[in-house]
């Protein structure tokens, strides 16, 4: 039985969340974000009316690569920084399957980050979810490519760190992924609407989730999770709609020139008309997104962008067909 | 028998010889490789056995008229079965200065030389670095030395074609070459055909070329330049339809022959890097067998995504060089410990790091073998020819899918770019490849091995039941998970050392060429087989008794091995490395085999082993038994 | 003699381009763009007033790589895609070396991508020219992470390219690259003034060079070298100065919203005042610029962004003198 | 002799013992590593000799009270000099129903076990799986159990403490240490003092555990449950300072001591990786030293940075675990080809892939001496014990600077993370490291070599007059330009080989420990060495006669290696891995060495040992001497 001819899909069959646990007893810290993204993708699974045996979950190395172990899918925890390159082999060998990536912060843009941006500017189908908790919580607590300046709290930057961080969904707009998101791992509702977005999307998705490593770099994103002040330190981004935010809806973030500002619905005859509306095909505005947060600006939770093209499996498959049609099957023999 | 021997003779008859060793060499610009190549194929198809060795300069193309600039081609033809290229040239064709002084010294006393006097001016000469004109300083005093204005010759020929003065004069190889077909009497036909083909859109070229062709033919026939014409008639083969072909194209097709066989998907992902990157061109251009080429990012983009496609079901192939395979170490651990089938090309060159990129070596033996940490058992394999890589690239699939396994094949440059003459094979005549797939959620574990293989079954996602997760944590035996129990990983270390050795059911036990009674065992492996084999034959040629075995597998080694070993009183092991086979064979089997090495990207020369074994001989008839 | 106590820095001699040619014969193909960019190269260095010895080229591996073994300075030819980091050892060792690294587009960009975001973020004083033909040279003639989309030369790709290209511009934008510009071979008076403004950046700085790789790969930018459109398919970045171009200096460039757009000075109305105005600090302009070109718009050449922060050596500097500081030197004995 | 072997005597008095064997074990959360390395301290600062090993669980914290979320810690003190951690604790402190199950299977008859009797409820036994309750259904009918409710007198003796709790129930680890405390009559102050600085900020703490610490001390005291304390006396060292060390904190020290007696700035460029972490951290918190430290993006970068530094003119250094420095090889290749200094730690852990990351295993020598292509020469240095991980960082940086080569350095998890008693050395006391730069350009070439260390000249980039360039690419001998010579490449590769041979000038003659008239010769490196004398000194006090060795420089080996291996009918080679040295040895010297292998990422038992020793001993006996 090659991939190239897979059983014949049976009609969807109805799954609960339970169907998606596997036996596996989880092993993360308590009180770590994992579990909850752990399970929105199980509340999502059998949303997608896809059958169980078609998803596989790819992973690196790291607490959150630990993934697949708990999925009741197929799983691979490959090696540190690999997960996009094994699962573009799983995808292009056999493209019926749902390849599904997970990684961390530093094993998707320390180690793995040339694989990261290779797999999304080649358009593979694969959902890519990085769990960004700015740390390096599997091998107790190094500072990562997303840890703040200065920070203190890592064992490998006692004096603090003095790398300029790099912006996870910049250099996924710039690797032209067409499919880049973020939410939060406290979200559910939101983190769940993005997973349900992602899952449909075709092509090289990369979706940023802010996780907690309560253990080595606890609160690393207070300003969205404690209740007092997340309604003014997030903006949902929604496709055609304005940039408003705060507890009361009354403020909004808007351009002048080049340069996002945020301003208070009503003051100086500011109304939503003045502001940016979302529109999930213009890079442009992506980045200019991609660069504003915390602390002068709401950070921008949502989808950044969602664009069609061509995946990599398909022209592979369209290139063989052609190539058959041009010079018949191949045939040793002659 | 040579030419030259022939020289006193009578003007203009036909001469019957043996063998023949011809060298082209020039700029890399002077279609040097072509001409050779095309000499190559009409060899072949006159039915000469034959073996050719092309060497080029460093990789990038050094200024024209340079030393670096020489790019050679030596091929040996014959009607006998030969092993070898030939350890030096009975006729050299030098297109410029650089070319005769880089190739000279490789000369016997008397050997033909063929210059294009054209490219001897000052300039020229200034390019080569001589103080004088070799042609007239004494250099060339010992050999046959034929001067041929090839340039203006075959300028003049072209006056009618349309064409810029510069292509008339890029003819010039062709003339050469049709003096060459003149000289050795071989058919113009079928480079005439090529050059329909090659030329399609461009008939003038056609033109051109088949004009210089037929002129150097007709010039060298019309002058009195040679006193006769060689007769080299066909070798006698097995019956059956031959081709030419080099070593990384019969690697491409036996690896798309074992998809073939086995009737899994061909996935091949590989980073391109010299000498291994033909193997890539060559598949790229057989989508229409259901190819999935794959050019990665980088090595271990290539290998991991191999994995993944055999994973998925393919047979996940890479391919790479020396370098290539020092940056995957890893990721070939992580297919020992999956247990999932992956073949690894390395198409070894001279190193260490960055090396010597264009020429040859066999010297990462060790690093197929240990390059990786912890325990990290793997197949290896090693081509002796380059016909022999079909084979070999077969035999990994085979061995790969039915034990789940990673299977190393050391091919090397001089394997890669050499050629010879090739029997097509029958796919219907080669052995099916059969793979079971697991379906069945029944009696699945995902480490439950089978008892003759001990292979874990394959369970391609996408099959329904048979969800389970696999990664390179260790793995409990028989259901795969997780598992940090200590006497579980001792027994797995253990399993996955004790599979590899199980392959050696596929291993053909080794048989002896030579002298069974003879004192002197010539071990071997890789692409050494010519020479060994051409070095063994002359030895008791001789008169010296020795007996030759060669590895093709090298881990498993064949069942008979050690006891071979022990029955002869001295045991040589040729190698391009500094003995890596050697410290593997004394390790396992005590014996106090020597080593004879040599590091210089270039194979062995016939002469240098036929010495070492007669030096060999003279001690051992010393010392009556070696120490 | 450690670094650390380097030798008096004697005034800067005067050096003609001769002292920079190496006695190494070279080892390019007649014909390549390579040979103009070392010389290029060699005609700013003399003109920068510092003491040769302070040079260091460091390269990985390629055809452009072969480029220190050409420049009379100290020359590390490493291995493929290596560069960026073996320089940031050198460079955060001895940070009064002037440390140049030359790369390739496969080089820089497939297997050295990872270590070129790296080195950009991190912002260490290092020049990168990444020399882009859009080809493999050194390994003759597989696409490149830069071969357009569809092209058929390559021999790794017979049936045409069909991996998506990366924006080199854009990804070094991504990892927030402080000095970013784009020049061509064939250009020496700009390519100089280019070499000229990196040669006094402080600070981590990528430089894109479109090279003809005429062996495998010729003509690759035949919009920007043939004499007759180059006016047309080109826009020089002035920072400062609004976006014109054309042979009559008749065309401009002007944003739509967020979508920059071709307009022709003078057509109903459009004056200079609507064109863009380049501002080598505005990173979201940069962006806009990074992904425009042929066919559709002019190519853009010159100093996308220019922006100056701390750079790693002087905060790996600072911190060991804060540690000195507050710990007292080291004593082992203690 | 053991605490057990006192229970029948008389009440509460001075027993006096020579060496105790303790376990701590509970949850990650239990503070286990914290009590037992106050106990460790506690006890160096008392003058016994002692020998740890923390035996951490699988790296994520697994969930509370479960099997696999069981740490442990285990410390033998005494008053003699001893080598390992100890075969099997005497005493076991066990704060769950887990920590006990997981650890009664490797107890002896009648060992202390300590159990904290407040979390053996209903759903702690369920946690760890139990279906009865261990306390009460026999399962500790073979040992002396001492139940205690720890936690309710902890809380009890914190009532006035102004904390939660939940914070009053976390000193409970503190009350069982200060039991331990009063039993083998350790004073309190060490731990006192250590809570004063370690809470500094949080007073109520400091006094919360050191009332913790006390009221377990005075419950010991008070309560009848022991028949007598202990008594260990001081063990008699060779004077001078002494402190409690760790290896990798000690390879740290080390290399900053060799930047320090070279005078070169140390630069370590590095990526995290269990177990090698630990040496980034304790270097990076040393930056008053100038220590320059580099967390790379990955190892590759690692290495190359570090390789880097040493071209500008620091003694680079890149430290990594087995899956490093299988992606390291292309790169230290590149400094094997350029000839400049590098020290590589390998801190070895369980493998292939993933493997066992917290576990320990001494497997990748093969991968160090040859992960590589092509033949890549280098250096490899493995300490022995804790300590010596300081000695052996000087020597590598002094080789690596000497030779101007790659010298490995072989350490495993569990020197990492054992600790010893260690003499803290005087820097004046400590040879220097003459580091001579190349500063004149007169006579200089960039690969002319020293004649006696076949050294290249170090000419650092900023130098007036020196400017040159280097690369992978294969070198000409004395000027270093790029050479595609046969010749040059054949001398290059041996010279390569050759220097690394010259570095026995800095290799001392091995020593033989044991009986010279012995039959059997133990020979090992690395971690086991404390095993494997503490079974050479047992299996000699049980009468057999036994030598043994141990190898702290592998390549090259020291000058009488094969003499002493000859001198020995029988030779034993105990290794965590399956044979590597081993291999080696067979291959190297052509002698029957045999393997003593054991792969479960825990070190070897002495008792294991001394067993394998009688066996070979009985077995020489029946038939001679062996084959
Ligand atoms: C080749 C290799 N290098 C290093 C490591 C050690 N390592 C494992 S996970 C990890 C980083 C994990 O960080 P991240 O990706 O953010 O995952 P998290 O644990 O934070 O979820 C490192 C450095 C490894 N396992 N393999
Ligand atoms: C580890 C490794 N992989 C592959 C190669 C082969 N290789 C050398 S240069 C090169 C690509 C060169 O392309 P580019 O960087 O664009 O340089 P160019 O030759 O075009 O200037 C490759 C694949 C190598 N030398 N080392
Ligand atoms: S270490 Fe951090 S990231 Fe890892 S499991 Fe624990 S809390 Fe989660
Ligand atoms: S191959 Fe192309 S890039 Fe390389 S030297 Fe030749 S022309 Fe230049
Ligand atoms: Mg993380
Ligand atoms: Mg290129």
């Amino acid at each position: 039985m090659s991939p190239e001819t897979a059983p014949a899909k049976p009609a969807p069959a109805k799954y609960t969340k339970k169907d998606f646990q596997s036996d596996q007893e989880i092993r993360w810290c308590p009180g770590c974000g994992d579990y909850a993204i752990l399970n929105a993708v199980q509340q999502v699974m059998p949303t997608l009316g896809i059958n169980r045996e078609k998803f596989v979950f790819v992973s690196g190395i790291g607490c959150s690569s630990r993934f697949p172990y708990y999925m009741n899918t197929y799983g691979f925890h490959t090696i540190h920084g690999r997960a996009p390159a094994v699962a573009t082999g799983v995808k292009l060998t056999n493209p019926e399957l749902e390849v599904w990536v997970v990684t961390g912060d530093g094993d998707g843009l320390s180690i793995g980050g040339n694989h990261l941006i290779h797999a999304l500017r080649r358009n593979v189908d694969l959902k890519i979810l990085l769990f960004n908790n700015r740390i390096y919580g599997l091998t107790k607590g190094q500072y990562s490519p997303t840890t703040e300046l200065g920070k203190v709290n890592s064992k490998s930057a006692p004096f603090g760190v003095i790398d300029q961080p790099i912006n996870p969904i910049s250099l996924a707009l710039a690797a032209e992924a067409t499919f880049i998101a973020r939410s939060v791992d406290i979200y559910p509702k939101h983190l769940m609407d993005v997973l349900k977005r992602v899952a449909t999307h075709k092509g090289s998705a990369f979706v940023e989730i802010y996780q907690n490593c309560n253990v080595f770099n606890d609160k690393a994103f207070i300003q969205l999770t404690e209740k007092e002040i997340r309604d003014e330190q997030n903006v949902s981004l929604e496709h055609g709609k304005p940039l408003i935010f705060g507890k009361q809806k009354e403020k909004g973030i808007r351009l002048n020139g080049l340069r996002p500002e945020v301003v208070k619905l009503g003051e100086n005859g500011i109304t939503e008309k003045d502001l940016i509306v979302h529109d999930e095909k213009n890079a442009a505005l992506a980045y200019l997104l991609s660069r504003i947060g915390f602390p002068d600006f709401p950070t921008p939770i949502g989808i950044f962008r969602d664009e069609t093209f061509p995946t990599l499996e398909q022209r592979t498959r369209d290139q063989i067909s052609q190539a058959r049609a041009k010079l018949g099957e191949g045939d040793i023999d002659k | 028998m040579t030419p030259q021997s022939q020289a006193e003779a009578a003007p203009r008859k036909r001469e019957v010889l043996e063998s023949v060793t011809i060298r082209f060499a020039g700029d890399s610009g002077d279609g040097v490789q072509i001409t050779g190549t095309q000499f190559t194929n009409t060899t072949a198809i006159v039915g000469n056995d034959l073996s050719t060795f092309p060497d080029f300069p460093a990789e990038i193309r050094a200024p024209a008229g340079t030393l670096p600039g020489v790019s050679g081609f030596q091929i040996q033809f014959s009607s006998k079965d030969i092993h070898t290229p030939g350890d030096q040239p009975d006729v050299l064709v030098a297109f410029n200065p650089a070319a005769l002084l880089v190739n000279t010294k490789d000369l016997a006393p008397n050997s033909v030389v063929i210059v294009n006097t054209d490219s001897f001016g000052e300039v020229d000469l200034k390019k080569a670095g001589c103080t004088s004109n070799p042609l007239e300083d004494g250099t060339l005093s010992a050999f046959q030395v034929f001067k041929i204005p090839i340039a203006d010759l075959t300028i003049k020929a072209l006056e009618a074609v349309p064409i810029s003065h510069k292509d008339k004069e890029r003819c010039k190889n062709f003339f050469a070459l049709g003096v060459l077909y003149w000289l050795y009497n071989r058919p113009m036909e079928p480079t005439l055909k090529w050059f329909q083909d090659k030329f399609k859109k461009k008939p003038e070229l056609v033109e051109a070329n088949s004009l210089a062709l037929k002129a150097g033919y007709a010039y060298a026939d019309a002058a009195e330049l040679f006193r006769s014409q060689y007769e080299i008639p066909p070798a006698k083969y097995a019956p059956g339809r031959y081709r030419n072909v080099m070593g990384n194209e019969a690697l491409a097709i036996g690896l798309i022959a074992g998809s073939k066989l086995s009737g899994l998907p061909l996935f091949y992902g590989s980073y391109p890097i010299t000498p291994a990157s033909d193997i890539l061109h060559e598949l790229s251009r057989h989508k229409n067998f259901g190819v999935i080429t794959f050019q990665a990012e980088d090595e271990i983009a290539a290998v991991t995504s191999a994995i993944g496609a055999s994973y998925a079901g393919a047979i996940g192939v890479t391919g790479t060089s020396g370098p290539g395979v020092a940056l995957k170490g890893e990721a070939i651990n992580l297919a020992v410990m999956v247990e999932l089938p992956l073949v690894i090309c390395d198409i070894q060159r001279g190193g260490p790091s960055t090396g010597l990129p264009t020429k040859t070596e066999q010297a990462d033996l060790m690093q197929a073998l240990f390059g990786r940490n912890s325990e990290s058992p793997v197949c290896v394999l090693a081509p002796a020819t380059p016909g022999d890589c079909f084979d070999i690239a077969i035999q990994a699939v085979r061995i790969a899918t039915k034990y789940m396994v990673p299977v190393f094949i050391l091919s090397d440059g001089y394997l890669a770019n050499g050629a010879e003459p090739w029997k097509l094979p029958k796919m219907a005549d080669l052995p099916r490849i059969e793979v079971k797939f697991q379906t069945s959620p029944e009696h699945f574990a995902p480490y439950l091995r089978d008892e003759v293989t001990l292979a874990r079954p394959w369970a391609l996602p996408g099959t329904p039941g048979l969800e389970h997760r696999i990664g390179g944590i260790e793995k409990s035996h028989i259901h795969g998970n997780v598992s940090y129990d200590p006497d579980n990983h001792d027994f797995m270390c253990r399993i996955r050392a004790a599979k590899i050795q199980r392959i050696v059911q596929d291993v053909p036990d080794l048989e002896v060429a030579g002298d069974s009674d003879a004192k002197i065992l010539m071990v071997g492996w890789g692409s050494p087989y010519g020479s060994i084999t051409a070095a063994v034959e002359e030895a008791r040629r001789r008169g010296i008794k020795v007996a030759q075995i060669h590895l093709r597998h090298l881990n498993p080694f064949p069942a008979n091995l050690g006891a071979i070993l022990k029955r002869y009183p001295r045991v040589l092991v040729p190698e391009l490395n500094l003995g890596q086979l050697l410290m593997v064979l004394r390790a396992k089997y005590l014996v106090d085999a020597r080593g004879l090495n040599k590091v210089q990207g270039k194979p062995f020369k016939v002469s240098e082993l036929v010495e070492a074994i007669e030096q060999e001989a003279k001690t051992l008839q010393g010392n009556g038994s070696p120490k």
